[in-house]
């Protein structure tokens, strides 16, 4: 068994745990020493990815075997889907830990801040590595509870508004959750996900199927901010301290909320076809309102909020579209194709939405305000923070030669490919609308006149700062790579063959 | 509070302290363990602010200590679990001691110490909870 | 065993429209606190002692939390008659919530029947456990052997609750 | 099956004032009774008609226990229900402190 696998949880939850207990004494120690962590997480993860390749790993926690092919203890699950969502998870966790190194000194308590970081990074290993429902749901609370300290970190008006919101909601999306397992413990009498998917293939009843499915979609499409439930997102995204919106933005929703949604529905439901159509409508809902609301807001933390709604529609579109085709039995390469950009858009997506919040804290950070109508003139200021927005605006409105622009295409393609032209049409207006709205954010915040003449004293962030900035701008160049297919098959591939591997996942898992 | 509400608090919490010592300690063998024993030792604690209010005790001080206490032990609940991937089979969680005899208190391996770590941190964590509550208000008032 | 449970429930039913009708909140909390404690009685009658003894603790102090929140607050629940957004809200609610009982109805209609359920992965617990843990208690052993991962995360769940309690009370946020 | 429908009934009753109350502590008390019915739930689940409460004698086996493993979740569960309401409650004192009522109507800072 690879040791590696619980290593990746327990040392966030050690660090956490040690800072709380050693920045009694050391009062700078919990910020590098967090920092560090998450570099050691992020080799941790890299060198899992490279060394999973197309296999999968398994770590029964207790070292209890399965009794009569049944298992009894908790799996913790390493595969190539789950290893990109690490390196994602790790990747974004460091770079802003080092941004907020110079960015949280504005605040008091710092140490708590560190250590409610460490932990939401560990959640999200934990429901990320996990093989067993209810383990995703203990751990995924750990996340989740985190965050709702975190967005109130600031304990004015706004942050306690948006975190009491948010706890309601993420309330309700908990207990949903918890239902739902009930439910399925109730009819399959097992909590791993490889035996609930062998549970379910021996046939079920209709209404109850439906009924499950229903209560899980709704519970995780609440943490991840899906179409009608998305009410909570734009205020917590943009009431939180900046790192941490990127971290909620790029990542959070994505490892708590879509990971969850794409692993559970793949390889643990059998997929059916409504359900396929009603997780890609969604979707679609998702990616065109979110972007309309998006062009009317001034506050700009709250714009990039709204297009991380618009944004993970498309992944939940490119998803949907591929559990289609494998539910009608069509063409399953297509639908490759389709998950294949849906995980590139993920990955695009944590990339260039951790930088454009990154690029809005540091603003944030030099001017005090949040209003679009009062900036201006910034790029001559910041010029860093001014080229690296661009090119994040660039990359999130699927212009070439950036990231987004590639697993855009590869979405519209699948979707042609697949003759939704419906869908095709939507993503490509979409994107044009996206476009036009981030022309606006760049106008105002950087190339109009400033308002007022008082701005003399803004000049560019501390280095930390700005070592995170031009790290995810050079990531939005690289990552475009990915499109070429050499890289694709080594990289992507494991992860779409993890996932369309609906018939065999159970029985591997199971017999190992 | 009167002489006769803080002297009576004084027997009971003693009392109720010690029946949740006596749930974790006895937590795989009788019903109960670490978070039930834990929440009622937490009660006999929150029991004795609630009668003696904060002129009586420090509570800044009672708070940072049930902070370190809660770090120390939830540190230590990690460090068992951890303790099985470098000995033996290199297990993560592994049950590591000798197991005894079902029914007799030094049984059940690693279990009674898991109970107790588990029993002092959910002490100091609901202990904690509640202070912060309280002192927050008192300074809010002034 | 099933009417008793179901007076009981039943109970706790009324307790919570009561409680969430309530004008004055200081009953309502107390109400909620009464739901709490139906909820233990039915533990018992489960066969769930542990939880009986979790429940009844955490509720009592869940309780004491709320009554100080409300006793150093405003105790009436100010409520101004019914609005637009009110009446919408209403009938959501009342939509979302018989649109679910109707679904929840057809989907238990084929489970297992109350008291009659089969072991599955239980089975290896019942009839071993106590042999591979050492532990006579079937849940301490559950709890902190076979799902001792899951228990690292309740604690882990339970210090990230004090640290963010202990956050979100700092008296200033900003220096 | 009434059982599993009162408990369900008991959810429904949580969320409806979750969905309806505009009080603070109405909605955190209607979020603890969506817990509580979540909690029953699976107590039902496991419970087995004749069975005992899951604590083994050596002295006597062979004995009918009702299953432990829902109640090891609820176990688990039960805490961090707490660890939520707690953290509600810390929100909701300080929302009482800056705002002087509990009333979300009148806490609409962030719209649109």
């Amino acid at each position: 068994m690879n040791p590696v696998i619980p290593i990746l949880v327990i040392v966030p939850l050690a660090c956490a745990f040690l800072s709380m207990a050693l920045g009694r004494f050391v009062r700078d120690l919990p910020k590098y020493f967090t920092a560090v962590v998450m570099l050691f997480l992020l080799i941790a993860s890299f060198y899992s990815l490279i060394n999973i390749g197309t296999g999968l790993s398994l770590y029964k926690v207790g070292g209890w075997e399965p009794v009569n092919k049944i298992p009894i203890g908790i799996y913790m699950v390493l595969d190539g889907y789950s290893a990109i969502m690490l390196c994602i998870i790790s990747t974004i966790g460091f770079l802003s830990a080092v941004y907020s190194i110079s960015y949280i000194n504005r605040y008091t308590g710092e140490k708590y801040y560190y250590a409610l970081f460490c932990l939401m990074v560990a959640g999200m290993n934990g429901v990320v590595l996990s093989g067993d429902l209810f383990n995703i749901f203990v751990f995924l609370e750990i996340s989740v509870i985190s965050s709702y300290a975190l967005v109130a970190f600031g304990v004015e008006k706004n942050e306690l508004e948006a975190s009491f919101k948010y706890q309601v909601l993420g309330g309700i999306a908990s207990f949903l959750i918890l239902f739902g397992i009930g439910f399925i413990y109730w009819k399959t009498k097992t909590l791993n996900i490889a035996d609930i998917k062998e549970a379910f293939k021996t046939g079920y009843d209709k209404t109850f199927y439906v009924f499950v499915q229903l209560l899980i979609l709704s519970g995780f499409g609440l943490k991840a901010a899906i179409m009608p439930f998305h009410a909570w997102l734009p205020d917590a995204h943009s009431s939180a301290p900046s790192p941490i919106s990127a971290m909620l933005s790029g990542v959070f929703i994505k490892a708590v909320g879509i990971y969850v949604i794409i692993r559970l529905f793949f390889n643990m439901f059998v997929i059916s076809e409504e359900v396929a159509i009603l997780i890609t409508s969604l979707g679609t809902l998702s990616m065109v309102i979110g972007v309309f609301l998006a062009i009317g807001q001034w506050d700009i933390k709250r714009l990039l909020a709204y297009h991380s709604i618009s944004q993970m529609g498309y992944v939940i579109l490119a998803v949907g579209t591929g559990m289609i085709l494998i539910s009608r039995g069509q063409n399953r390469d297509i639908a490759a194709l389709a998950i294949t950009g849906g995980l590139f858009h993920l990955i695009n997506h944590a990339a260039f939405k951790g930088l454009l919040f990154l690029n809005a804290g540091a603003i944030e950070y030099r001017l005090g305000t949040r209003n679009l109508k009062e900036m201006g003139g910034l790029s001559a200021r910041m010029p860093v923070t001014s080229a690296t927005s661009f090119i994040a605006s660039m990359s999130i409105s699927g212009l070439p030669p950036f990231n987004g622009f590639f697993s855009k295409l590869i979405i519209v393609i699948a979707c042609v490919k697949a003759r939704f032209y419906l869908l095709a049409v939507l993503a490509v207006i979409v994107s044009i609308v996206t476009l036009a709205s981030f022309l606006k954010l760049q106008r105002y915040a950087f190339y109009n006149k400033a308002p007022d003449k008082e701005n003399h004293n803004i000049k560019e962030v501390a280095s930390p700062m700005l070592f995170s900035m031009i790290t995810l701008g050079i990531l939005c160049f690289l990552l475009s790579l990915l499109a070429f297919p050499s890289l694709r098959e080594s990289i992507l591939q494991p992860a779409v063959d993890i996932l369309m591997d609906t018939d065999t996942y159970g029985l591997k898992i199971i017999g190992m | 509070m009167t002489v006769i509400v803080k002297k009576t608090t004084q027997i009971v919490a003693g009392m109720i302290f010690l029946y949740g010592a006596y749930v974790v300690i006895h937590g795989h063998l009788t019903p109960g363990g670490g978070f039930a024993g834990g929440v009622i030792m937490a009660g006999a604690f929150i029991l004795v602010t609630l009668a003696f209010g904060s002129d009586f005790l420090n509570l800044k001080k009672e708070e940072a200590g049930s902070t370190a206490t809660e770090n120390i032990s939830i540190l230590m609940v990690i460090l068992l679990s951890v303790i099985g991937l470098f000995i033996g089979a290199k297990i993560f969680f592994l049950n590591f001691l000798p197991k005894g005899t079902v029914g007799e208190l030094v049984s059940a391996g690693v279990l009674p110490l898991y109970n107790i770590f588990v029993g002092i941190e959910v002490t100091s964590s609901i202990f904690i909870i509640f202070l912060a509550l309280v002192i927050y208000k008192e300074e809010e008032s002034t | 065993m099933e009417l008793a449970i179901s007076i009981i429930t039943g109970l706790m039913i009324l307790g919570a429209i009561y409680a969430i009708h309530a004008k004055d909140l200081l009953s309502a909390v107390i109400a909620c606190g009464i739901v709490g404690y139906g909820l233990v009685i039915c533990f018992l009658l489960l066969k769930a002692p542990d939880l009986a003894i979790v429940q009844i603790v955490v509720d009592t102090i869940t309780l004491i939390i709320m009554v100080a929140v409300v006793l150093n607050s405003s105790r009436e629940e100010e409520y101004s008659g019914m609005d637009s957004q009110g009446t919408i809200n209403a009938v959501l609610g009342l939509i979302i919530t018989i649109v679910l009982f109707y679904f929840f109805y057809n989907a238990i209609l084929n489970l297992d029947i109350f008291g009659k359920g089969a072991l599955r992965m239980a089975k290896a617990y019942i009839e071993g456990a106590a042999e591979k843990t050492g532990s006579a208690n079937l849940v301490t052993g559950v709890v902190f052997d076979f799902r001792g991962y899951d228990t690292l995360g309740e604690a882990t769940v339970l210090v990230t609750a004090v640290l963010g309690v202990i956050a979100i009370l700092r008296l200033k946020g900003k220096k | 099956m009434i059982t599993y429908l009162l408990c369900f009934i008991l959810f429904l009753v949580g969320l409806y004032g979750v969905i309806t109350r505009r009080n603070l502590i109405k909605i955190a008390i209607s979020l603890s009774i969506m817990e509580v019915s979540t909690f029953l739930f699976f107590a039902l689940i496991g419970y087995i008609e004749g069975g005992r409460a899951p604590i083994v004698n050596p002295a006597e086996p062979n004995q009918v226990y009702v299953d432990p493993l829902p109640q090891a979740l609820v176990l688990t569960a039960i805490v961090i229900g707490l660890a939520t309401t707690s953290l509600l409650m810390a929100v909701i004192i300080r929302i009482y402190r800056k705002y002087k009522t509990f009333d979300i109507r009148e806490i609409r800072n962030l719209r649109g």
